[in-house]
């Protein structure tokens, strides 16, 4: 069986000349009667498992023997029985069981030897150490899982309360800066490699200002004489800005500059379509 | 943990202070507002249509005063805040400002910048489309608003930025935006690093 | 609601009433649990710790015996609904609240008490394979996340519980946790079952 080939790997440890054979007549011998389960139950039984270790604990504690004192044959027995069973049931098997079978018989067979004394005159270790600490830590875990499941829960026992905001929140709205502005731009001029192409120094900002100013005047107030478009300017820098603007305006055909006659007063208004014809020469 | 009911069983009709208990419970946990027939199904027993109206509006007098108020809304009753609670929770959660996409930012440098500008100069400059949910959200902000139209076919909106755009920002003169020479400089900086 | 001040300004300091009642609005209001540092952002004026320790306590003594409760978990605050009000509340809702396997349960549990562990360290213990379903189970809940790797071939994820698992079983600290019986007790324990 595998469990025979994974022990004659071990190498050094002793390995069992005939463990099957052995197996059942130890299982007549030794099996307590309550660790008996009908074939029949099995399948249903083993789906209540987790694992080797869920069933070694069952099988330990059915028996009612100390789990620091596991009498190894009795138990090797009655789980090699189970995992025949399981295999004659079952075509796939997790290899965990077999692992586990072949761990038990390992423990089981080096119980056997006698124990050599060590140098040092130390107790040598119980073969079956570091089974019973396992065991014991997962059935701790498993006490442990049950009484997670104990403690009341969101959704099971309680709920959260949370009730409406009356107004939805002021929306809270991103801080911008000035400079996020700034870094903006750059990443566009690096992305379309523009820089050759626009370059807006100071002075055209602020023309570019006064364009969108005389187009929102333009659009609340209507038509405008030309003058009117001035008469807000407190300084010359101003009024040259802002004539710059209408110029640049008029040349990108953003308004149109109309003059019925030679000395008539010039009229501002929003370019239209129909009188392109009348729009001033383009700067 | 271990002391709790398993499953409470209503044997006995239960008090109408326990219904109100259980009633008021149901309408605090819910996000929503829970319609009469909601409210009934959370007993076994059928529940008498004007006595959980009366212990509804029982319910409603009790919470008065209080910083949550019992309402009826279209879809039922629920609970919810009362307005003078706004400036309080607006104090606690206005701690986290968000933060504009990368592409609002753009858009609203080139308005800036270039203005007055249509959006099919900015998605020139982008190279992308500009999503009409970026001019939204900048004009619902108040900080661009439509000057006018080019006139070309289908005579396009032209954006430019508003004195609100400055304010918020701490500007007097949009030449107070920083210049793109320094930019370039900016650029060049980093071009060198 | 308009006949309420449009904002609020509490100009002279608010008394501990008037706390109490803002407290308990933005508690109940409140999708998260608040802390204290979120409830003391509340107010204008500095909050003194020792009060709203103090008003906090009264608030959740004057809860005791409703539907609701206040309780302290480990992200702060929150009102929920108590465990007598779920069967009333499941009837309303038509579902039975999620049962977990114990494949879910032992892993959630070798997860709280011996974290941070791998998937290994877990299948050491239980003897098994974890599947990765049960892994993805416990991170959609929100109870564990992978919070490093374990330097050793393959950099295995480490897995801890969160906050809001604390948060979810009404616990401040994983010292809150159920003790782990000791080897006799687990014994007994299964004796008794």
């Amino acid at each position: 069986m595998v469990a025979q080939t994974v022990i004659a790997g071990e190498g050094d440890e002793a390995v069992l000349p005939h463990p099957t054979a052995r197996l059942y007549g130890e299982t007549l011998e030794k099996l307590p009667l309550d660790l008996y389960i009908p074939p029949d139950a099995l399948e249903v039984f083993l789906d209540a498992f987790q694992g080797p270790l869920d069933l070694l604990l069952y099988l330990i504690r059915k028996a009612n023997v100390d789990i620091l004192d596991i009498p190894m044959a009795p138990l090797t027995a009655q789980y090699l029985a189970y995992v025949d069973a399981m295999r004659t049931h079952r075509l796939e098997l997790a290899a965990e069981y077999l692992l586990m079978a072949a761990m038990l018989l390992e423990i089981k067979s080096r119980m056997l030897l006698p124990r050599p004394p060590r140098e040092s005159g130390e107790d040598v270790e119980d073969p079956r150490a570091e089974l019973v600490r396992r065991l014991i830590e997962y059935e701790q875990m498993k006490a442990a899982a049950l009484a997670l499941d104990g403690i009341p829960r969101i959704q099971r026992e309680h709920e959260w309360v949370g009730v409406q905001v009356a107004e939805r929140l002021a929306e809270i709205q991103p801080d911008v800066s000035a400079t996020d502005l700034q870094l903006a731009w750059l990443a566009l001029m690096r992305r379309a490699d523009m820089t050759r192409h626009h370059k807006v120094s100071r002075e055209a900002l602020s023309v570019r200002e006064f364009m969108s100013g005389i187009l929102r005047r333009l659009q609340e107030e209507g038509d405008l004489r030309f003058d009117q478009l001035f008469e807000r300017n407190p300084t010359a820098a101003h009024m040259v800005v802002n004539f710059l603007a209408v110029l640049e305006l008029a040349r990108e055909n953003l308004i149109e500059l109309l003059q019925l006659e030679a000395f008539a007063p010039i009229y501002v208004r929003t370019a239209r379509n129909d009188t392109a014809d009348v729009v001033a020469e383009p700067g | 943990m271990s002391e709790l009911p398993e499953t409470t069983q209503p044997t006995s009709s239960p008090s109408p202070a326990d219904i109100k208990r259980v009633l008021e419970a149901a309408l605090l946990a819910s996000q929503d507002a829970l319609g009469t027939a909601d409210l009934r199904k959370l007993f076994e027993q059928d529940l008498d249509h004007a006595l959980l109206r009366r212990l509804l509006d029982e319910l409603r007098e009790e919470w008065s005063g209080r910083g949550i108020e019992l309402v009826q809304v279209a879809s039922g009753w629920r609970f919810r805040t009362t307005a003078d609670m706004q400036p309080y929770l607006d104090r606690m959660r206005n701690e986290k400002p968000a933060k504009y996409s990368r592409a609002v930012l753009e858009t609203l440098a080139i308005i800036a910048y270039r203005q007055p500008v249509t959006r099919g100069d900015i998605e020139d400059i982008r190279g992308v489309a500009v999503s009409p949910g970026i001019i939204k959200a900048l004009e619902g902000r108040g900080w661009i608003d439509s000057v006018g139209y080019r006139e070309v076919p289908g005579r396009p909106a032209l954006y430019a930025t508003t004195r609100r755009f400055l304010d918020d920002l701490g500007l007097r003169t949009l030449a107070e935006l920083p210049p793109l020479a320094e930019l370039q400089k900016v650029m060049e900086f980093n071009d060198a690093r």
